[in-house]
């Protein structure tokens, strides 16, 4: 729009407020602020115009009132500096914004994986990060005879996290098929972890293997939130404590590895800390509160479950996630 | 003061008048001159939201009183589509500002309380106050 | 400061505008705006201040401009909602630095390693970014008889490429001893690279061995930037060329292996694409201009002469690089 | 129009003078309203640089005439510390400037050419023109 345009637009709505002193010229102001906006005209150049249009609109104007206009010129200059800055930082925001979009893209197709559906067991997963990309991580494996689980949380948040959630991707897909029990995994990650992460980061983690042929779920962890085990005889949620420290901490560390029986109707809950540190109005969530949620929505499909959950809570933050937020519900 | 005044959305209009009322009830509320505009653009974002998104719909001015301290509420509610990633919309500097620094966000750094609520295919109900200083 | 004080600063600074219309006046304006800036006070109270100072210190002023000033206010509130983004932008966008900033620490812990020198080879390294993160990456092994030397450029900038370079390090790490021929080399890491990386990334890379018993550089391309080679007895600048696929085109790809006898006084120049498409005001450089700025340092350490070079291009392109920067010298 | 005007820059009060040639060379030369008055912001933030960080230099000021376009050629010269990494400080959003939009990127967006020389321990050059348009 060319500036005599926007001049003479300018001058009709004064003329029409000085006159009649209405909302609806007010209205149209803001419409012309808004597209003043839309096409990058800083504050200082407003405040020239409305000069430009109280010259002409209001005869014998105080050439004090007109000195008074020019020193607000003055200031606002100083307004129109910061304004342009914003156009340009928003202009590297959009381009940030992309490539993280791509990143986070690549760090989904790396960890986004078949979901098992055999056994007899039912998953559900979701997993968000609270930015784009995501320092949590979760990876199944199914043969023959087991499903295997592994979900991790690198300490920290955001770009460094997912670097280094990359790592423990590479790392995991490289280990040899013979050391795939809980506690072996563990602490061969330990080690690579140790030896090639800046050693501000750590990450937590926890693997279970689902043995079908046995029934029994054995697991470790790493320093990781503990997950829920729902026992269906005794229809109660337990705790699934398992000690271990976190990967990257020391050089060797040895992890114990628990066993649990599974009967039908039991479920196990796996979890990273972003879904019980949800932050609300009335304080933190207990853990206790999370598992009243999965148990009011236990009998529907375990993807319901998680997704549920996961609905409930952006909603009790108001759609603020503070954590990058990982459930798994495995039901047998 | 204790009275609640609503006016319901259908045309570009109807805008108009629900800024008209919002000046006049923070200007009896006492706001300053500065806040009662701002206010005023506030609620012209949310008339204009419905207008532009849900059709018709309606919004709700009234002063309020919350442990003593007084408070201006806007209430804006709509039968519309609904908002279908409530995170993205809030996000700041997403790109349907386009830098105007409005809508949603906008409204949300303005007030002191600011609540959004929707459902696909229901609607969309916000809340938001601005305490008086 | 409170709002009484930034008032009647205010309305010293415009009467004293208005009585004697001088610069000093103005630039007194020019550092309250400043100073109003960096309390984030918006542009609409700067308006609104204005309108309660001309009330206060212009007797009898005109109530359509009174009213026009009302409207300008009026104007500039979308103003506000703009500067209040800006805010909340410049926040974010610390917040993203900041990670970038780690992120790109991690990953120049990952890259940076010892430059050899032994074997009577003088190295010089030099590596920029464009942005903060590299997607260019080199590395140098040494061992008894030999030292080789990898110069990897992942197509594209920024924070995909800076992930897709972290897995290029893991990948060469992980190669076993036995296949460290040039040739193998890349054909391996193309395998890993059509595996593991999304389908739009490529990478070019160039592998080089100095096996010094035999004065021999063997060497191989996966369609990376071609370097120099600096022939001694002739006193020339020749292309060192290879030919190859980049990585991560096709699951197999054979790389020839290339050949050079060494002699006291050569030299070996690698280098990303960042260094020859250096555009400057009269367009891109010619590869013999970089080859002049060589020869110009040719005499001094290898560390000084790229250090020079990229100072020198620096220059020529006013400071800003639009492609990560990398150049190695090995002065035999 | 043909004279060449300097301002050594010694004190603050440098700075106002610095900003009055500015003022009265962009006037003569047609420079709108506006215009002039960010010709005058931009000269001050480059004569402040001298005054903050090199305690000397000097502000030359002066129309030019290019292929029949006329504009305004400022020339900031101190033989202050120089600056280490020139990248940085021309960099948008970079913390010295606090969101103030100022300093070297501002008075950059803001004119039509904008030249930095800067050595170690030797001073800083600095050419920025503005087109009349
Ligand atoms: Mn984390
Ligand atoms: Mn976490
Ligand atoms: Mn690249
Ligand atoms: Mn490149």
């Amino acid at each position: 729009m060319d500036y005599t345009i926007k001049l003479s637009q300018y001058e009709r709505m004064l003329a029409q407020y000085i006159e009649q002193r209405d909302e609806r010229a007010l209205y149209k102001g803001q419409k012309f602020s808004r597209k003043m906006l839309e096409q990058h005209v800083s504050p200082e150049d407003v405040v020239s115009m409305h000069i430009e249009v109280v010259k002409r609109i209001i005869p014998h104007v105080d050439q004090k009132v007109m000195d008074s206009l020019e020193f607000l010129l003055e200031v606002m200059i100083g307004y129109g500096f910061a304004y342009r800055e914003h156009q340009s930082l928003r202009t590297r925001q959009e381009q940030l914004d992309a490539e993280i979009d791509i990143a986070a893209n690549i760090q989904k197709s790396l960890v986004e994986g078949e979901i098992p559906s055999g056994h007899g067991v039912d998953i559900g997963v979701i997993s968000k990060p609270a930015k784009k990309m995501s320092g949590d991580y979760y990876h199944f494996v199914q043969d023959d005879h087991s499903i295997s689980v592994a979900i991790a949380d690198v300490v920290g948040k955001g770009i460094p996290a997912a670097m280094c959630m990359s790592m423990i991707k590479y790392a995991m897909d490289s280990l040899p098929d013979y050391r795939k029990q809980p506690g072996d995994v563990l602490s061969s990650l330990n080690h690579v972890v140790e030896q090639n992460i800046d050693p501000s980061m750590f990450i937590t983690m926890f693997y279970g293997v689902y043995h079908a042929d046995e029934n029994i779920f054995s697991f470790a962890s790493a320093g990781h939130e503990p997950g829920f085990f729902y026992n269906h005889k005794y229809d109660r949620f337990e705790e699934l404590v398992a000690k271990g420290s976190v990967l990257g901490l020391r050089r060797h560390s040895n992890y114990t590895e628990y066993r649990l029986d599974i009967e039908p109707g039991d479920m196990i809950i796996l979890l990273s800390d972003g879904v019980t540190e949800c932050r609300t109005e009335k304080g933190f969530l207990e853990r206790g509160e999370i598992a009243d949620i999965i148990r009011s929505e236990m009998h529907s499909p375990a993807q319901r479950i998680v997704d549920q959950v996961y609905y409930n809570l952006e909603m009790l933050q108001d759609f603020v996630l503070r954590d990058d937020f990982t459930l798994i519900v495995l039901k047998f | 003061m204790e009275t609640r005044s609503s006016v319901p959305i259908n045309n570009e209009w109807d805008i108009v008048q629900a800024r008209q009322l919002g000046r006049q009830i923070s200007r009896e509320m006492g706001f300053g001159h500065v806040d009662q505009a701002r206010i005023t653009t506030a609620i012209s974002e949310l008339a204009r939201n419905i207008y532009l998104y849900a059709n018709n719909g309606e919004i709700t001015i009234e002063p309020i009183v919350n442990l003593g301290k007084k408070g201006l509420k806007i209430t804006s509610r709509d039968k519309g589509p609904g908002i279908k990633d409530i995170r993205l919309v809030m996000q700041d500097g997403y790109t349907t500002s386009g830098g105007l620094g409005a809508g949603l966000p906008g409204v949300k750094r303005l007030m002191d309380i600011f609540k959004i609520d929707s459902t696909l295919e229901k609607g969309t109900n916000i809340v938001a106050i601005k305490w008086l200083r």
